[in-house]
């Protein structure tokens, strides 16, 4: 098992509490599979499962990406720049 | 490409004067600047300020990456994308888009692709503060396209 | 309407900061600028320098009527068209045209509405002078419509 | 017979050479008689008899105008403004 550590922003690090989560995982793993472990771990979460996408090392990936712990995860709810 | 390009983030105010500077050369005929400022009412609702937030690197790795693309379509001889944050007081510009090209039909849709391209795809949020004391991260209308 | 609206013609530079200034308020949420700048190269031949003439009453009365236009057609908050006269040299703004709205759309549509009624309206010609030594006075591709 | 002054601008004035032509009519006539009296005073002025287009008072007109020797009548080749 692994210690994956998940960057927040904006209204999800708000209703997180915290601008990191961690996750306990076999590593390397996919995407998805953190997603789903994180709704696990907080349900609060489970609000923000759909419209989450996944930025992998500074670039958006599809959720069936392969994940290692030497990764950089953050999760980019939709964004409102500009 | 680089010294053709000024992409940045600020924690200051932007500076108008100095982003059109850099637009200006003798290769184009036609620069189109957008700057997005902080509105006051929105309805019957009142902002007092915005403040933005930001996943840095990813940010302005993201600009880039969608700047190539603008480059790949139009003749683009300047391009300059600044995004100011934290607060970010009414009236004043939140971002800066700036396109020059050999003419201006192509400033305009260059610049039009990268201030709607930047408002779907760069991870940075707004957070509104509202005149009745209430507060609120806006969310964008859709989630970034992981594809594009 | 007249506090909202700063129409101008120009011996002198164009002013960017002063026309974004002018632009920014509580009551618009996006700004495009758009100038034309005295391009160098037009395929193979040189340019080094643009002069324009201008019917000045008549260039005025012609720009206020097509910002009333723009202003029935769009949310428009603040509206600037500066045209600058005589010599312009190379990179340098001929005209500066801005359009400040609630949302983005209307100012990037209002924006081009009134350069390209401008480059078919106005009474006012650029001369180009050549690095050959030639030079020759511009025409536009049609006539002005006077139905308009 | 009254004395119509026509302001020129541009290309027009560059070649007739001036920038105020005459053309002596009976007042009041309209911008077409005007435009044909010219081309029969001044040749050259033939070449844009088809892309000029007059202004009465600083407004773009019809050809079948009226016009008087009191109004200030411009003419007008293709801009290139902007």
């Amino acid at each position: 098992m692994a210690t994956f550590r998940i960057l927040l922003f904006s209204v999800l690090r708000q209703r997180m509490g915290e601008g990191t989560l961690c996750v306990e995982m076999p590593s390397p793993t996919t995407g998805a599979a953190l997603l789903d472990q994180l709704t696990t771990d907080y349900p609060a979460f489970a609000d923000y499962r759909g419209v989450v996408r996944i930025a992998v090392n500074h670039e958006y990936v599809s959720e069936d990406r392969v994940v290692g712990v030497e990764d950089e995860v953050a999760l980019i709810t939709p964004v409102s720049g500009g | 490409m680089d010294d053709n390009r000024w992409i940045a983030l600020f924690d200051t105010p932007l500076e108008v004067a100095a982003s059109f500077s850099f637009l200006q050369t003798p290769d184009a005929g036609g620069i189109d600047m957008f700057a997005g400022t902080t509105r006051q009412w929105t309805g019957s609702r009142e902002t007092i300020r915005l403040e933005y937030d930001c996943y840095r690197p990813m940010a302005l790795k993201e600009i880039e990456r969608f700047a190539d693309v603008a480059c790949r379509r139009w003749p683009i001889k300047r391009l300059l994308v600044h995004h100011r944050l934290g607060v970010v007081p009414l009236a004043e510009a939140s971002v800066i888009i700036g396109v020059a090209t050999p003419h201006r039909s192509d400033a305009f849709d260059a610049c039009r692709f990268l201030i709607d391209t930047l408002k779907q795809q760069v991870p940075i949020w707004k957070r509104e503060f509202f005149a009745d004391g209430t507060e609120e991260w806006i969310e964008g209308p859709k989630p970034p396209d992981v594809t594009k």
